[in-house]
């Protein structure tokens, strides 16, 4: 089991490294301008300010070398996790659908937040829908839009992975999503399932000191789904 | 060289953060009678380049298809 | 040479860029000549009141420096100091007032992009920032503007760099209107023996500039601003005020930090107030050498600048470093891996002079150790305000007319807890991101904030911490600055040893109005001597700091405030407390003891809209002892919560512990003073603790040994703080009142 | 109902980090030729509002005028 993780200048690459480490996962960091990974398992894009978020989030990171070997990566099935800034560059490089604008408050929201797991065809993930997890955001543009057509298509075919909720799980009063996403929306995925993207950030919550560890099984779940298809 | 003006604005329908927030503010800061306000990008290039090469920095770069429209203007000599 | 100047222009240019005739006349005397244009420049800047502390040094030696822990006293871009096991942290308190008060949010940026860099100077990697901040009350629309755009901008790059925001503290009050306040503290963490110092050495090495371009943004910036004082004239100085770029900043962390690990560098320095001129010869004067650098290889964002311009501009994010010439291949390497350019713009020379020239003419030729050491000192003369006297004879239990009833005093906690000065501050933290890294264990919202140490990049995670706070009651200081300054310290320290951290050094920013005024100097001094006295008695030494003068407005100083950054350090992380009640049927102890302090009270600036009497006084044993017992409760583990009472006093602590922990308590108080005494009075060195029933009799004998006054006053459970016969809130209403207050004043 | 245009732009001298990193970006993409890129802001408003309250927006909370400029046009009927 090896996971890439890519670095952008500006990106917290280490933060997810280790979290993936600590929970029994192999990681390496990899260079922005690598263009092999055929070496890895599964590749995550990782949270943080690449190139500062200057001009669009994600805007100039998409346009690295590494990008499109991870669109490559992709389209050939390869498991791909985008976190907070990372969701932000796969949206931008149309790996994942819509985009994320900046927060409906306009303000930046480091806080714990509860999420609620939907019945989806993420295969990054394997706990059960309706399970509810809390995780730390922490983001200024995590404001998820799509058109009509896009969200019905995401609902029907069973990519929207996680939405902001209520403790026990059901739905948020209108207007109460951290940043305003549509439809609460926290994560999605494509329609494969192998590309998943989301503002939270499980990286945070693996250690019972500093943020719980409801964010393990986001690294586990893909332990055990990529040894089942004997990635 | 030339001066290109680029406006990238939101596409229709889709929700703008700081045109929404401005417009509340606005009314709080008591102006009345305003209808929408959007917020979007000017982008000033000075550039040896001709408009077919601006088109495409915007396509690539400077504003994202997904949400947004751009409109590029010659606006002359820089 | 070309920058030459007339005898007679040069004296009259000299008096518009602030230096003194005497000051003037020194300089002559040191070139034994007339100084050319850049000269003036340079040395004006130097000896500015922000660079050269002409008017503070002598009263900053009352200061305790050294301790056993301390690896980097004053003197350097930031102190340090060893933390256990070979880490060593790196730490420095800086202000932006001037810069913030004209455009907030770039001010306060910038203000933390400067403290950072201080930090990294050092070696460190930056692991901390928090904020220190002071307005005026926020009904006023400008104070609500200069708010939120400084916490926006502290929050927009902090989180861009990477480096959590962890705490701070902010005040509202009238004395600030016209000055606000933005002080940054920046924290980093190292192993030992990569400390890195800003020490030119090595005649032949080269002196590279990495980093952003040069342009005339914020020409002479800083040390201008902050060495005049503040009027409505804000205008005019506009040209000065700075945008950060924190994306770049990020860059030369990760690059300044890379080149340290593989020991190209030399020697490492930031470029902040005064710019090249400051961050070389200070460089030059600590080695011993000299340093000539040529303006035309400065990167220039901006066409035909000066040579004095390229020598003093304040752009932002960029650092200054010496190395040999056989790495220079190699440091390219780096700095093209990070994207950052990296030009060689000078060397280091054996002459012990700063040779500035443009090609091959030269522009300025000074002793280097002049420019950085030679600024004239002052002992300003100090005279105790006036009207100290009959703000200390006021008597606040006889001035005026107080609640009696339980409804009058349970009304009144209501008011405290929505008081901008003492209601949660999350709107403000959760615009920084204070999870970053990895290791906050206690982030903000709690007495201090709680760090474990370790780079999670490295995979090492220790059982230490550190733990940190910053403090100030400006209000005290204006009553007593002498007492106040030590209640700064004395609450820091308080803070940190409620989370299980044995305070162990300081960094401190001293703001004051202008230093010519003798009543405003007597406050400084005085401010100084309890910062002092407090430091000494608990061998905490003070390892940074920095003095910000001339904050006032039309004439009127702002409050004394020495703003205190204490820096504790936990053994061993499985011993640590925060504020909250834990459980059900806990008993709730008072440690210290709550006598009539109601002088200068958060409860008597809201209940009755005054700032007078006398301020709780600070025993220094006591405060010692108390620190005792709490670090022993909590690392025997009978400690369940512990929160010092300050603002609101202990009424208000109560019900932080209940909020934050969910639970309501019983409290029973036979201290025999008057109820608003009881509940108000801002006494120091107590301690709300809640401990196990079986760990009562322990934290008894604990007390007893280290002579500390001890009382079981309640137990922790319910959903509403009872406190006999005076107070009777329920438990969502506090929370209510508490977390919403901050936002609907805004 | 009238439409305004509002273009805000940075003051000369101050510095541009997001058009710095345009131009740096454009040019690694192989546009040749470009000479400044400056980022800035394009905002509509339709408003029942004469030009002066529209300054008057622009003074108090669309441009910041310490480190912006700002430009207004009438565009139009809305
Ligand atoms: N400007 C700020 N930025 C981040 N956190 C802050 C700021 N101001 C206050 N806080 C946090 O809010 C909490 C309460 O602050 P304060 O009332 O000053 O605490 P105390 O009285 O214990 O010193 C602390 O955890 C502090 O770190
Ligand atoms: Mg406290």
């Amino acid at each position: 089991m090896h996971l890439g993780v890519v670095r952008f200048p500006g990106s917290n690459c280490d933060d997810v490294a280790y979290a993936a480490r600590s929970c029994g996962i192999g990681v390496e960091c990899v260079w922005h301008d690598e263009t092999d990974l055929a070496r890895f398992d599964g590749i995550i894009v990782p949270g943080g300010f690449s190139y500062g978020d200057y001009i669009r989030y994600g805007a100039v990171a998409r346009l690295s070398p590494i990008m499109a070997e991870v669109a490559r990566f992709a389209e050939r099935g390869g498991p791909v996790m985008g976190i907070g800034n990372g969701f932000q560059i796969l949206a931008e490089s149309h790996l994942l659908p819509g985009a994320l604008l900046r927060n409906e408050g306009l303000k930046f929201v480091c806080r714990t937040e509860t999420l609620r797991v939907e019945q989806s065809v993420c295969r990054w993930f394997d706990l059960p829908a309706g399970e509810v997890v809390e995780i730390p955001v922490s983001h200024g543009g995590g404001h998820y839009y799509c058109d009509e057509q896009t969200l019905s298509r995401l609902q029907d075919s069973g990519q929207i992975v996680l939405r902001y909720s209520e403790r026990d799980g059901s739905r948020l009063p209108a207007g109460c999503a951290p940043d305003g996403s549509l439809d609460d929306i926290a994560g999605i995925c494509n329609e494969r399932g192998n590309v998943f993207g989301l503002m939270p950030h499980p990286e945070r919550a693996v250690d019972p000191l500093t943020g719980g560890t409801d964010g393990r099984a986001f690294f586990t779940a893909a332990v055990k789904h990529l040894a089942g298809t004997g990635g | 060289m030339a001066r290109y003006e680029v406006y990238v604005t939101y596409k229709e329908g889709v929700f703008d953060p700081p045109g929404a927030m401005a417009e509340r503010v606005l009314a709080n800061l008591g102006f009345g009678g305003v209808n929408s306000v959007s917020v979007g990008k000017f982008i000033e290039i000075d550039a040896d380049a001709d408009i077919e090469s601006v088109r495409k920095m915007c396509d690539q770069l400077l504003a994202n298809p997904v949400i947004e429209d751009y409109r590029i203007i010659v606006a002359g000599e820089a | 040479m070309r920058d030459d100047l007339s005898a007679d222009l040069a004296p009259r240019l000299a008096e518009e860029l602030g230096l003194k005739p005497a000051e003037y006349e020194r300089i002559v005397e040191i070139l034994g000549r007339t100084p050319t244009l850049t000269e003036l420049y340079m040395y004006s800047l130097m000896w500015s009141e922000h660079c050269s502390y002409k008017h503070s040094r002598k009263a900053l030696r009352m200061f305790p420096n050294e301790g056993p822990a301390v690896l980097q006293g004053p003197g350097e871009n930031a102190g340090v100091i060893s933390v256990g096991d070979g880490w060593a942290v790196a730490f420095k308190m800086e202000s932006h007032n001037h810069p913030s008060a004209i455009e907030p949010f770039q001010g306060a940026a910038t203000g933390v992009g400067g403290v950072v860099r201080d930090i990294f100077a050092m070696g460190a990697r930056p692991i901390a920032v928090l904020g220190s901040l002071r307005f005026g009350p926020l009904d006023e629309p400008r104070q609500r503007y200069l708010f939120e755009g400084a916490v926006e901008g502290i929050g927009a790059y902090a989180n861009c760099i990477g480096v959590p925001t962890v705490g701070g503290e902010v005040y509202f009050e009238e004395a600030y209107a016209g000055n606000c306040l933005i002080n940054a503290m920046g924290i980093g963490l190292m192993r030992e023996e990569k400390l890195m110092r800003a020490v030119a050495a090595g005649p032949g090495n080269l002196l590279i500039l990495i980093g952003s371009t040069t342009g005339r943004d914020g020409i002479g910036a800083a040390s201008v601003l902050a060495s005049q004082e503040f009027d409505q004239k804000a205008e005019e100085m506009r040209p000065s005020v700075q945008a950060g770029d924190a994306f770049t900043e990020k860059l030369l962390i990760e690059a300044c930090l890379e080149l340290l690990q593989r020991g190209l560098l030399v020697a490492l320095g930031d470029l902040g107030a005064a710019g090249l001129t400051s961050s070389a010869s200070e460089m030059a004067a600590r080695g011993g050498v000299g340093v000539e650098i040529d303006v035309t290889l400065v990167p220039q964002r901006e066409d035909e600048m000066e040579p004095f311009e390229i020598m003093v501009s304040e752009s932002q994010e960029r650092m200054l470093a010496v190395i040999t010439p056989e790495d220079l291949a190699e440091v390219e390497d780096v700095c093209a891996r990070w994207e950052l350019p990296v030009t060689v713009i000078g060397q280091v020379t054996d002459t012990g002079h700063f040779v500035v020239r443009e090609g091959d003419e030269i522009v300025g030729d000074m002793p280097a150790a002049t420019l950085a050491h030679d600024a004239p000192l002052y002992d300003p003369p100090a005279e105790r305000p006036a009207y100290l006297d009959e703000l200390q004879r006021f008597d606040p239990m006889t001035a005026v007319e107080h609640p009696q009833s339980a409804e009058a005093l349970t009304a009144t906690l209501f008011d405290l807890l929505a008081s901008p000065n003492i209601c949660s501050r999350r709107w403000i933290w959760e615009q920084g991101d204070h999870q970053a890294l990895l290791n906050t264990v206690v982030g903000p919202g709690s007495d201090a904030a709680v760090l474990r140490i370790g780079t999670v990049g490295d995979g090492e995670i220790s059982n230490r911490a550190i733990a940190v706070s910053a403090d100030c009651s400006g209000r005290y200081c204006y009553l007593d600055p002498y007492t106040g300054a030590q209640a700064a310290v004395a609450e820091a320290a308080r803070n940190v040893a409620c989370t299980g951290g044995r305070p162990a050094a300081v960094t401190d920013c001293l703001n004051f109005g202008s230093p010519e005024k003798p009543e405003v100097f007597w406050t400084f001094v005085e401010s100084i001597r309890g910062l002092a006295d407090a430091c000494r008695a608990w061998e905490v030494p003070v390892i940074s700091g920095n003095v910000s003068f001339y904050n006032e407005s039309f004439g009127q100083p702002i409050y004394p405030t020495p703003a205190v950054g204490l820096v504790g350090v936990l053994d061993d992380l499985a011993h640590h407390t925060t504020l909250g009640f834990k459980s059900a049927g806990d008993v709730v102890v008072l440690l210290g003891e709550t006598e009539v302090d109601l002088g200068g009270s958060e409860y008597l600036k809201v209940v009755h809209q005054t700032v007078a009497g006398m301020v709780p006084r600070v025993d220094l044993d006591h405060e010692a002892a108390l620190r005792e017992v709490l670090l022993e409760a909590i690392g025997e583990g009978i400690a369940r919560s512990a929160h010092d009472c300050s603002e609101g006093g202990l009424a208000v602590a109560l019900a932080e512990s209940c909020m934050a922990g969910g639970l309501g308590a019983d409290i029973h108080l036979d201290d025999a003073l008057p109820p608003v005494a009881s509940l108000y009075s801002e006494t120091q060195g107590r301690v709300v603790v809640s401990v196990a029933e079986d760990g009562v009799d322990r934290l008894f004998e604990l007390a007893l040994g280290a002579g500390v006054p001890f009382a079981v006053i309640g137990t922790v459970g319910g959903d509403s703080l009872r406190i006999e016969g005076l107070v009777d809130a329920a438990l969502g209403k506090m929370r209510e009142v508490y977390e919403t207050a901050l936002a609907a004043r805004l």
